[in-house]
């Protein structure tokens, strides 16, 4: 378990854009593909690589949730979420999950390597705003963020946490993975969550014993949390994002709907494109009862809960 | 030293000002591609298949990688020619492109009812679509020569415009096909349209597409469509839209010189946003440096051994 | 822990050790690569095809890469049968590896002479090549089924070898022709042979190969090849060898997944000399780490969707 | 015009196989292919690199005109002509001109990428062997390999006449090229001529103006060689061998035969495998009276000139 240097992420959000939880905004630059180089690439744990890129343009103008898709040895492009950003250095990191040929080729990629980034992709999450809400749940309290999070659907959910904790959020995560020896990213995790992060592993190794479902469920009783006390407590605005395989996705969303916490899923989907054009990413979703086919990688991939889940 | 160079071709009936059109189902109605390319510079757009119904499309997974190429199972999702009518194709007029419409169907009627909505309307060419490999019935038209007549010639009945028939590379003669597209009445070919393939996880040993087969497009199968081409070009006296793995410049020039008056380009705008521009760049450049002053001349210039 | 493996078939009357074949054409009558294999490893091998007169082949240049893949027109350049059966086949006998046959004709009466020599001979398996894109009729026969009942039927009666029919993949339905194959005769179908590609030399503009055209093997076509194996593994009652593109043991369980008996491996031994010998070592791990004790167990495993 | 750096060759021949001109070998070490490793690449001028590859197997066993099969960018590989052998330092060289993509990709190497090396392949050249032919000839003066190159062709020729050299043939090289400035390795021929490099342009910029063809029509009356008397005197044993473009191989080999000498060409096709298995790379060659086709990677490259120009 290897921390994330967050050296270059400027603690006081200075040259951040401030403007996250307007939305997100499509590329208006008339620019979608960059020539970028890897600045490093190092492994977090068996199977997880970190890789940083310079890509000044991506770096300044992604959201929490957006996704890159890289060029690599494959004929296709590798979509990768983007799961930290340095718009002073123009830096944007990814988590890479060893899965075939193209992540395989991208983890093994040495500082200067040129790659193709088509970027920022896609809508991502959208972050509670301290401003607003605070003033409409008259609580007085900052609304809080929690991620859900698995497998590769971890790192997306970094940046979120990072730039809802820089806008005055609060935030807390859940993650879940297989065993203790494959925990990543804890304490780059740690360092965005004010309200707390948990951990749960499959075998009990470490944390909750027990999938992110699990882990949910037992959100309440959790040490800092008073017994019987929700993580919001009463009255104030939660907002739930998740991140990782479908049924987690699943979970995120029905322990969400019964708490009646507004929920945000982000999908996965093979894509050939990543950018709109040829509807090989279509995913169901419903809305207004009907159920369409939208694009994962154009109208999402973050879509909310309810229409990926419908009741 | 710089020699102005005509980039503009004639199929048929229709000038285009240069020979790079977007291929169907690779480039939707232009509305994604404007915010990064001025579409005015294109060839024109062949826009995603309208149906007269709305499609869903088919289930994801629709797109599996194989060795320089991709396969689709996409399943003509659009929205129905009555949405169509009302909102995309006004897009397309306003943005000024040259417009091809591929359309598909079920029926003989379905194409002919198509095709006359469409026959008042700005687009410029029909594609009548014969050979879609991810719908029920969609390869059963383009595999049959008199169907292919058929359809081509009930289609040529009720509208004046340009008809570009667009067939299937799963026959065992394409001449046969394009020759029958030819009898209909078409004003061209368009060449190729997807190779049926399957890709399979052998780990959870299933297809990848959940349509378990799907098209197989890309670079892989140039050699295949650039023979096509050829083949038509030597055997049947109907202009060719040749498409099928073009990635560069380059690739345009075999498919002119093997016999395409002008090409479509598919896959490459899906790994590359900007592949049609720059294809257009290329081209003007290699003919300055080749020297040749019309691009059109080299239209079917291969000599054979 | 380590699970002991079975890696034999049955291709109809036939047992293999393992299900890896050497394609015909890429593997010569063996005598080249006994310098760095053990050819007794080997599932067998398909032998270049053989005619009844020598054959020269084509002019070069006789191949062209292509995008994952390659042409080929060499033209069925063989020593013929008389020195075949005096100078190879001994080789071959000697050599002790399993012998498939590959033979070639432009008449019926051809295929019948090559398999009546055969008969009486060591050969274990006669192949008939009906789809060589590389010489003038090649194409004929493999693409009509009448043809390929009649040549498999007229074969069938002159000897009791296991016939496989190689079936050539430019055709509008390999189902119909695997099931003229079986009406023939056959105890297994061949798939595939090489689809017809061209490639051009946009500078000379010319065809790459002298031949103009010629076929294209190698990973490029293996989605087409997976296609046709499942296709007729689903409607023809017949034992398939599958092949085209297979460049790994993840391939192979691919094809055998689709519905492959046994398989063959052409290009894949022209870029890695010891493509063969790696991936039967890596069959037999993947079926040790997939708890699979069969590997035949396998065949037409694919689950649709 | 850069000339290469001889150093890793050991003037004195110690440690080269002696046994070359014993006619070239089938590898029978049971392999073929070699995972090796560039040592270095440098340009030589504008379209031409040197490319030294690490490879011992090949360096130990291979023979003037046999060449290697590299892998590369693109789905084949791409065979070169071995330029250079160290065979101490276990080390290859070969000369490459940009083509297309295969060699672009190649010339770019950086030391340390790895290689699959498929060699040595073919049939070399058949050196003139001192010991044996200064007998037959009776005039106690060594026997005269003339090399005859021009184009990719040299580069082969460049390791025949060191060879020679080590084992006491006379040796003399023409060279032609298009333009002064597309002159390269000029002072790597000079130091493994004995008995003269002459050089030709096209446009006359430097040495002979004209083809290999021209300046071999010129050789008696070159300086250093007494006008009208051969670069052989007389009675002498001279073998010709030549590599290149096929009308300079043509030129050559008409040159030889109003001569007498034996002449031998390297011919190139296009090939799929390199090692015998797929008769791809099929030439016309005559063989008592007879056409055959012959594989140029197999039975070739090098063939004796009659057999591929019959009279
Ligand atoms: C929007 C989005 C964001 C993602 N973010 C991350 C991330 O931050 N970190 C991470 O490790 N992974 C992420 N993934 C998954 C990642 O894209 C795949 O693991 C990767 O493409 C696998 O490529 P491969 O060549 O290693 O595997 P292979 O399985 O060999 O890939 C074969 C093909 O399938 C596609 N594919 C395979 N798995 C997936 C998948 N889960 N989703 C979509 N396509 C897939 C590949 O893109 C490729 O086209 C994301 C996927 C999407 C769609
Ligand atoms: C026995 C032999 C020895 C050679 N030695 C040398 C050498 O020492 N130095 C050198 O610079 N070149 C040499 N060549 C030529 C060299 O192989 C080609 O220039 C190279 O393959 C071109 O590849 P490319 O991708 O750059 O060009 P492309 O033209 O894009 O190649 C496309 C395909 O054509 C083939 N091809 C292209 N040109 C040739 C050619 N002339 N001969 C054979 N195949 C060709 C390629 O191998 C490839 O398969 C030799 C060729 C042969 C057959
Ligand atoms: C994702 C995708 C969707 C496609 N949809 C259509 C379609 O709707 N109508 C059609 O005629 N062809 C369709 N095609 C085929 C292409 O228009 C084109 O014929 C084919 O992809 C070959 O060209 P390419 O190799 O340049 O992609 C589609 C291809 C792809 C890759
Ligand atoms: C160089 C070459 C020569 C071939 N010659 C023959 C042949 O003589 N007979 C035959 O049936 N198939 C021949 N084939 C086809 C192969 O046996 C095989 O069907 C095809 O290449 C697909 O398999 P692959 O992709 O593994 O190469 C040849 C293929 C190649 C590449
Ligand atoms: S991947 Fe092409 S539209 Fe989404
Ligand atoms: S290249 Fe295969 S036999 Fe020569």
């Amino acid at each position: 378990m290897t921390q994330v240097n967050q050296s270059q992420l400027r603690p006081d959000g200075a040259g951040l854009n401030q403007a996250t939880g307007s939305g997100p905004l499509k590329a208006t630059s008339g620019q979608l593909e960059y020539a970028a180089e890897v600045v490093s690439c190092h492994q977090l744990n068996a199977g997880t690589y970190w890789l940083q890129i310079y890509c000044p343009a991506v770096a300044l103008s992604c959201q929490p949730g957006q996704f890159v898709n890289l060029s690599c040895s494959q004929f296709l492009r590798r979509p990768f979420g983007v799961a930290q950003v340095d718009r002073a250095a123009g830096i944007i990191a990814i988590g890479i999950q060893l899965k075939g040929q193209g992540s395989a080729d991208l983890a093994a990629s040495r500082p200067g390597r040129a790659l193709s980034v088509l970027g920022p992709l896609g809508q991502g999450f959208t972050l509670p705003q301290p401003g607003t809400e605070q003033l409409s749940s008259g609580s007085g309290q900052p609304p809080l963020l929690l991620a859900a999070g698995g497998g590769s659907g971890l790192f997306p959910l970094l940046f979120a946490l990072h730039e809802a904790r820089l806008q005055g959020c609060r935030t807390a995560a859940v993650l879940g993975f297989r065993s203790r020896d494959r925990v990543v990213l804890a304490d780059s995790f740690r360092a965005v969550c004010s309200d707390g992060l948990t951990l749960a592993t499959d075998d009990g190794s470490l944390g909750v014993r027990g999938t992110v479902a699990t882990a949910l469920a037992q959100l309440e009783l959790l040490p800092g949390e008073p017994e019987g006390q929700n993580v919001a407590r009463a009255g104030q605005a939660v907002t739930v994002i998740a991140c990782g395989p479908k049924p987690m996705l699943a979970a995120a969303a029905s322990w969400s709907r019964s708490r009646q916490y507004p929920c945000q899923v982000s999908l996965e989907e093979r894509m050939a494109c990543g950018f709109g054009l040829c509807r090989t990413c279509a995913c169901q979703i419903t809305r207004e009862g009907r159920t369409e086919m939208l694009r994962v990688c154009y109208e999402g991939p973050v879509f909310n809960a309810e229409e990926v889940f419908p009741e | 030293m710089s020699l102005s160079v005509d980039l503009s071709v004639q199929v048929g009936p229709s000038r285009l000002k240069n020979p790079v059109v977007a291929a169907s189902g690779t480039f939707g109605f232009g509305r994604e591609a404007q915010a990064f390319m001025d579409l005015k510079r294109l060839g024109g757009i062949s826009a995603k298949a309208v149906t007269v119904e709305p499609r869903l499309g088919n289930l994801p997974p629709r797109t599996a990688e194989t060795a320089s190429g991709l396969l689709n199972s996409v399943g003509l999702q659009n929205p129905g020619l009555q949405h169509y009518l009302a909102h995309e194709l006004p897009f397309m007029q306003s943005a000024g492109f040259f417009i091809v419409q591929n359309i598909a169907g079920d029926t003989v009627e379905d194409y002919v009812q198509l095709a006359e909505a469409l026959d008042q309307t700005a687009v410029q060419v029909i594609e009548l679509n014969l050979s879609c490999p991810n719908v029920k019935h969609g390869l059963s038209f383009g595999a049959k020569p008199p169907l292919i007549r058929e359809v081509t010639a009930a289609v040529r009945k009720v509208t004046t415009k340009p008809l570009w028939v667009k067939l299937t590379p799963n026959v065992t003669s394409i001449a046969e096909a394009a020759q029958a597209a030819r009898e209909g009445g078409a004003d061209a070919v368009s060449l190729i349209n997807t190779l049926l393939g399957l890709a399979i996880d052998w780990r959870s040993r299933r297809p990848i597409l959940h349509n378990n087969t799907g098209g197989l497009s890309g670079p892989a199968v140039k050699p295949v469509a650039l023979r096509m081409v050829n083949e038509v070009y030597r055997t049947v006296d109907l202009p060719i839209v040749g498409m099928g793995g073009i990635m560069t410049a380059e690739d345009v020039l075999e498919f002119m010189l093997a016999g395409a008056s002008c090409v479509q380009v598919g896959t490459a705008n899906l790994l590359h946003p900007q592949a049609m521009p720059q294809i257009i760049r290329d081209l003007e450049r290699l003919c300055q440096e080749q020297g040749i002053a019309r691009l059109s001349q080299l239209v079917g210039q291969l000599q054979l051994w």
